[in-house]
C-alpha cells in the first residue's frame, strides 16, 4: 500500500476531491500548509509598499491507497489539480508497511 | 450649566474616554497577532496612568492659575476645589489628556518595553501635555491668548501627539525587518471596529469641545461627520487610482484622517468648508504615510502620517477656512479675508512641533537610561504578548 | 430647542450613526471569512457616500420645500440656510439617509462588486431614499399628509430597504452554491457584538425620533428595548422547537426583527403592546427567512427575511396597536376602534414595496449596464477581500 | 423632570443596557472557544428574560406600595400607570435588573445547560432580584430605610451577583480538568473591547444613578474613572510583583474591581476617596481571585472574586469615605467621624451575603430538580456550542 | 524505524496521548486536519435548511518508534482511539530511513 | 528519493529556510503542529496558579530531496535549528516511490 501525497492550490481542493471520489477512494486527510517552490511566493502591495511574501497558502492532501490503485489515484490528482501555471504543486508516493482501521482492527487493504 | 448642558458634558466625557479602548482595538488589529496584546495593554494602562497624573497635578498645571501665559500654578492640586461645573469640566479635559499619549503608542508598537512605555508616559502626561495643553487651551495660554484657535485639540492633541510619535521612533529605531518584510494587519476586523468606535466617541471630543449644548456643538457635530466621510472617500479614491485597489485599512485610515484634520475647526467652519478639508485631508495623508518607507524611520502604525499630517493640515486649513459668522470666538480666515489670523495658525503648529519633538527626545533618551525602550532581538522575534506579559492573543484551538 | 432636547438629539445623532459600524460587524460576521472585509468595507464606505449626497442634495429632496406631495424642492440644496436647530434635524436625518442602503448590503453579500456597490449607493440614496422619506417623514409628503405614520422608519428605512434587497437580489443571482453548500457565519462573537451596537443604537434610532426629550420619547425607548427583548425569545422559542436547539444567531436575529418591528410605531403604542409585537415579529420573521430557500433567491443575510417582513408586521401592527392616548399625533389603531388607520397603513406599505422594488430593479440595471454586477467566478471562489481589496481578515499566524 | 434630565437618564439607561453586551464579549473572551456562543447567548438571552419579568411582575415587586419594608406590593403589574417620569425609572431600572443575574453567567461558565439557565434567571429575576432592590433602593425598603446607602449597587447589584454566584457554583460544582489543565481565555482582544464597554456604560450605571444631570452625576462620573482607572494600576502592579509579569486580563479584571467598588459609593465620596477605593479594591480583588483555587471552587471567570469581593470592598469602604458635604442624602463615614453608618454598612452586606445566599442556594436546587444543571460529559468535551447550540464560533477556514 | 500516523477524532487526543506516555513513547507531533471517509461527513442544520459537510474535524497524530516498538504502539493508539463508531479513523506505518536529534546530532533510536 | 522531515522550533523557521534555499533546495512545505516531546511541555502562570502545558507549539517542515541531497539538507536543518536546548526537535528521513510535478507532469528528479 502507499501514502500519496499532494500539495495544491486551495482552490483545487474540490475539484480534486470530486475527482477522487469519482474514482472510488474511501478517504482522506487535508491540511492547510504554506508552501514555499518555484513559485517563489507572491508581491504584496501593503500601504503602498511593495513585498515579496515567500510562502504562498496551499492545501496538503494524504490518501492512503492500494498498490493497484497508485497509478489511478496520481493520474486524478495530476488532472484535477493541474491549471498549467506555475505553483501547482508536487505530488508524493511514500510505501507503507500497513494500514489499521481503528474501528473494526481490520488490517491492510481491508481498511481502507 | 444648565442641565442639558450637562447631560450634553457627562456624555461627552464619557464618549471620549471610550476613545481610547477604540483605539486600542484599532492598533491593536494593525500589528501582528503576537503583539495584539501588548498594544492593548499599552492603551488601557495609559488610561490608568494619565486618570492619576492628570488628578493629582496634570490638570492644575493645564488649567490652573497662569503663569506668565506658559503654565498652569499649583491651586488645583489633588483636585481642590474643583467641584461641581469646575469638575465636569476636569473630567472631560482628563479624557483629551488620555488619548494623547494613547496616540503615539502606535508609532512604537511591536517593540517597545511595556515598563518603558509606562515610565515615558508618566512623564509625558506631567511634562509635556500640560504645558501644550495650557498653551492652546487655556485662556491665558500664550497661544490662546496671541489669537491662535484649536477648537478640539489639532494642535495639543493630533499635531502634539503626531510629533511625539516622530521623536520617539527616531529614539527607538525601527522594528527588525521593517522595509523587508510585509507586515501585515492581523485582524483588520479589530481595526475597523476601533474606527467605529472612534468616529462615535468623536462626536463628544468635537461637539463636546462647545462645552454646551448649542448651535456651535451643532455646528462641530456636522462638520466632523461630513470631513471623516469625504477623506475616508479622498483616501480611498486615491489609493483606487495609483494602486489598482481600494482597500479598508485605506478607508479606516482615511476616515481618522479627517477626523483628525476637522478636530481644529469643527465649531468654527461651515459643513462646505468641512468637506473641503477633509478632501484635503484624505490626499495628504495617503501622501503622507509613504514617506516613512521614503526616509526609513518606523512609523508602525502611521502615527506621524495621520495625526501630525492630519493636525497640521487642519490646523493651517482653520486658517483658511474659519468664519466669525459661525462662531464669534474665531477670526476670518484667509478665505474670508483674514491674512492675519492664519499666519498665527501657521506659527502655531511650527511652535508646537519644535517645543514637543525636543521635549519627548528628550524624555525618551531619560527613559531610555532608566528602563531601555526596546524589548530585545528574541523577545521580538517570539512577540510582545508572550515575552513581556505570557498571553496569547488567541487560543483557537485546545 | 431647548438645551435639553439638543442635548438628546445630537447623542441619538451619534448613536444612529454608531449603527452602521455595528450593522457591519452584524453582517461581517455572517460573511465567510474570505469576504468579511468586503462587508464591512461596503457599510463603511456607504456612510461616506451617504454623507456627501445627503449634504449636497439628498436632504433638501427630502425635506425641501414640497412640490405636490412628491418630493422636496431645491431650496437646501447643499445645505444653503441650513443651521442651528435644522441642521441638527438634517444630520439627524442623515444618519438614517446612511443606514438604510447600509442595510441593503447584506442581501448581495459575497458576491456584488465594489464598483457596483458604490454607484449602486450614490443613486439610490440620490433617487429612491429622499424620495420615500419625503412621502413618509415630511409634513407635506403625500403619505404623511394623508395619515399614514412611520414613527422611526417602518416604512421609510426598513421595508424600504427590505424591498430594496429583494430587487437587487433578483438583478443579481445567487452565490455559487446557494441552496447546496452550507455556508456558515464566520464569525458569530462578531455579529453578537454587532448586534449588541445596533440595539443601543437602535435606542437614538427610535426614542431620538421623538425628537424631543419627553415622554414620547421615553415611551419609544421603553417599547424598543420590551420588542427587541420578546421578538429574540420568540424567535429562539420557535426554532427550538422547531429545529431542536435554541441558537446565537437566532437570538440576535430575533432581537433585529424585533427592533424593526418597533420602528414604525415606538412613540405610538403602549409597552404592553410593543410585547406583542414583538411576539409577532419573532414569529414571522423566523418563518420569513426560510422562504429563501422555498423560492430560491439568495438573500444571502436575510434583509428579506427580516427588515421587509419585520417591517410590514410593525407598519401594519401600528395600524393595530396605535393608542392617541399615547401620543396624540397618531389617531386609534384598529384594536382601539380606528379601521382607517389601519387601512391606510396597509395601503402605505403597498406603495412603498411598488415603487421602490420597481425602481430599485431599473437602477440595478442601469448599474449593471456600466458596471456590471457581480464578480466574476473565480474572484467569487477566491473571496473578494483577496480578489477586490488585496486583503486578508485574519492573519493569525505570521 | 426637566428635558435634560430626561436626556440624561434615557443615555444613562442605553449606556446599561449595552454593559450587558459588553459583559457577554468580556466573558465570551475569557472561556475557551469552544463554548464562546453559549456565553455570550447566556448573556443576550438573559436581556430577553429579564425584559419580560421586570416589565409585567418584577418592577413592581421591587418599586410597588411597599409591604412591610420587605417587598413591593403588585400596584404596577404589567407597568399599570406607569408613565413619564415613572416609565423613565422603570427601564432605568430595568438595565440593573437585567445585568445582575448576566453577571452570574461567568461563575457557572463551561458547564451549566442552556435550559437550567434560562429557568435559572427566570427564577431569580422573579423571587431574588427585586426582594434585595427593595431593600435597598426602594425609599421605604428596610434597609434603606434604616440608613444604609447604595448609590448605585453595590450591595444590590454586585454582591448580590456575587454570592448567587458562589451558591450556583456549589449546586453545580467544578469544570472537568478544574486545577488540573489551564483553561486559558480564548480571546483577549474580546476581553478587552468587553472591558471598554463595560467602563463606557458605567458612566451610565454609576452617574445615571444620581437621577438628574447635576453635581451628584458629575461627582460620580469622576470617582467612577477614578476608582476604575487606580484599580486596574493596582492589580497590575500587585501582579507584576507576584508573578513577574503585568497581564491585560489582570487589567481588564483590575479595572473593573474598580468600578465594582466604586458603584455603591460613586456620588457620595470624594474623587480623592475613589483613589483610595479603587487601590484597595485592586488589591483585594487580585488577591481575592486566588482563594478559587486555596477552596476549590471553580468560579470560572471569578464573578466571586470581582464582584463579591469588590462589592464588599466598595459598600464597607462607603461607610469610611462617605461625606455628606459631598452629597446630602448620606451620612459622614467613619473617616468623617460616622461609626454608626459604617456599622450599618457592614450589617447590610451581611443580610444580602446570607439572604441570596440561601436563597440561591433552594433555587439552583430547585432547577436542578426540573432540568438538571450540567451538562453531560461528553458534551463539556465536546463544548457547548456544538452540543447544545450546533454552531462554532469560527469557521475561520472553509 | 518506523513513522506511526495516526487519523482520529478531535475528542479522543487526551487518551491517545495518555495511553502512548504510559507505553513510554517518548514524543509526537499533533496537528489539526479535516477528514473525509466512510463517515461521509455530517448532516448540519443552519437557518432551518439541512446541509452535507463532508470535511469532519480530525487529529492527525505522528509519531516515531523503533521497530520493536511498532505493534505495542499501534495497538495502544487503536484501542484508546475506538469508540466502535463509525469515523474512528485509520493509523498508518510508514518505514523509515534515519531520525536526528537535531539537540544532540544522535541518530536512529538514540534519537528518539 | 527522500522525503524530509523535520519538527522545529517556530521562531527557527526563517533561519531553516534561509539555510535550505542557500542549499539550493528548490521548495517545502510548512504547517503548524503542537509537540510533545522530552521537553515535556511547559510551565504556564494563569491567574497565579501554575499549570504544566504538555503540548509546545512547533513548526513541521516537509521537504523532498534527492538521493545525494539527503545528507546536506538533514545537515543543514541540523545545523540552523539547533539551539542546543532541550525541545530542539528531531528530522526524519522517508524513502519515496515517486515525485511528480502536477504543472508540467514531470517524474522523480525532475520534478523537483
Ligand atoms: N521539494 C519540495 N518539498 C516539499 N514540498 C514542495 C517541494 N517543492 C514544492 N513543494 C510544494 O509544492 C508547492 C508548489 O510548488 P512550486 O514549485 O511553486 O510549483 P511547481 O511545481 O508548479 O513548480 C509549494 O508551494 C510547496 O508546498
Ligand atoms: N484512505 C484514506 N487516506 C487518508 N486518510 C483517511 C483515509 N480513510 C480515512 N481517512 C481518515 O480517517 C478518518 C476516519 O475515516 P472513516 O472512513 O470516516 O472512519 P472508519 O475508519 O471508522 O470507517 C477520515 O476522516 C480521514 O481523516
Ligand atoms: N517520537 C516522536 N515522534 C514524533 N515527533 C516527535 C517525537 N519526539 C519528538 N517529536 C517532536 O519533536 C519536538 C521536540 O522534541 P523534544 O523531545 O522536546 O526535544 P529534543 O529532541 O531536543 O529532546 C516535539 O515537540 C515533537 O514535535
Amino acid at each position: 500500500m502507499k501514502l500519496v501525497i499532494a500539495y495544491i492550490k486551495p482552490f483545487k481542493l474540490d475539484q480534486v476531491k470530486d475527482e477522487l471520489r469519482s474514482q472510488g477512494v474511501a478517504g482522506m486527510s487535508v491540511s492547510e500548509i504554506r508552501g514555499f517552490g518555484r513559485q517563489l511566493g507572491q508581491t504584496e502591495v501593503y500601504r503602498g509598499a511593495e513585498y515579496r511574501v515567500e510562502f504562498v497558502p496551499k492545501i496538503r492532501i494524504e490518501v492512503v491507497v492500494d498498490d493497484d490503485a497508485v497509478d489511478r489515484v496520481v493520474a486524478s490528482v495530476e488532472a484535477a489539480a493541474r491549471t498549467g501555471e506555475i505553483g501547482d504543486g508536487k505530488i508524493v508516493v511514500v510505501p507503507i508497511d500497513q494500514v489499521v482501521r481503528i474501528r473494526t482492527g481490520e488490517r491492510g487493504a481491508e481498511a481502507l | 450649566m444648565s442641565e442639558g448642558t450637562i447631560a450634553w458634558l457627562l456624555v461627552s466625557s464619557a464618549l471620549v474616554l471610550f476613545m481610547t479602548p477604540g483605539l486600542a482595538l484599532f492598533y491593536g488589529g494593525m500589528v501582528r497577532s503576537k503583539n495584539v496584546l501588548n498594544m492593548l495593554m499599552k492603551n488601557f494602562f495609559t488610561i490608568s496612568i494619565v486618570t492619576v497624573v492628570w488628578t493629582l497635578v496634570g490638570y492644575t498645571l493645564a488649567f490652573g492659575t497662569d503663569i506668565g501665559g506658559i503654565i498652569g500654578g499649583f491651586d488645583f492640586l489633588g483636585l481642590r476645589g474643583v467641584e461641581g461645573d469646575a469638575l465636569l469640566f476636569m473630567v472631560f479635559q482628563m479624557m483629551f489628556a488620555i488619548i494623547t499619549p494613547a496616540l503615539i503608542s502606535g508609532a512604537v508598537a511591536e517593540r517597545m518595553k511595556f515598563s518603558a512605555w509606562v515610565l515615558f508616559t508618566t512623564l509625558w502626561a506631567l511634562l509635556v501635555y500640560p504645558v501644550v495643553a495650557h498653551w492652546g487651551f487655556a485662556a491665558d495660554g500664550w497661544l490662546f491668548a496671541w489669537g491662535v484657535r484649536d477648537f478640539a485639540g489639532g494642535l495639543v492633541v493630533h499635531i502634539n501627539a503626531g510629533i511625539a510619535a516622530l521623536a520617539l521612533v527616531f529614539a527607538l529605531g525601527p522594528r527588525k525587518g521593517f522595509g523587508a518584510e510585509v507586515m501585515r494587519p492581523h485582524s483588520l476586523p479589530l481595526t475597523l471596529l476601533g474606527t467605529g468606535i472612534l468616529w462615535f466617541g468623536w462626536f463628544g471630543f468635537n461637539a463636546g469641545s462647545a462645552l454646551a449644548a448649542d448651535g456651535i456643538a451643532i455646528n462641530a457635530f456636522v462638520t466632523t461627520q461630513i470631513a471623516a466621510s469625504v477623506a475616508a472617500l479622498g483616501w480611498v479614491v486615491a489609493e483606487w487610482l495609483r494602486n489598482g485597489k481600494p482597500t479598508t485599512l485605506g478607508a479606516a485610515s482615511g476616515a481618522v484622517a479627517g477626523l483628525v484634520a476637522i478636530t481644529p475647526g469643527a465649531g468654527f467652519v461651515s459643513p462646505l468648508s468641512a468637506m473641503a478639508i477633509g478632501l484635503i485631508a484624505g490626499f495628504v495623508c495617503f501622501w503622507a504615510v509613504s514617506l516613512k518607507f521614503r526616509f526609513g524611520y518606523d512609523d508602525s502604525l502611521d502615527v506621524v502620517g495621520v495625526h501630525l499630517a492630519g493636525g497640521i493640515v487642519g490646523s493651517v486649513l482653520l486658517g483658511v477656512f474659519a468664519q466669525s459668522s459661525i462662531n464669534a470666538f474665531v477670526p476670518d480666515g484667509l478665505l474670508f479675508g483674514g491674512a492675519g489670523f492664519f499666519l498665527k495658525q501657521v506659527a502655531a503648529v511650527a511652535v508646537v512641533i519644535v517645543f514637543t519633538f525636543v521635549a519627548t527626545y528628550l524624555l525618551a533618551r531619560i527613559v531610555k537610561a532608566i528602563t531601555g525602550l526596546r524589548v530585545d532581538d528574541n523577545q521580538e522575534t517570539e512577540g510582545l504578548d508572550i515575552s513581556l506579559h505570557e498571553e496569547r492573543g488567541y487560543v483557537l484551538a485546545e
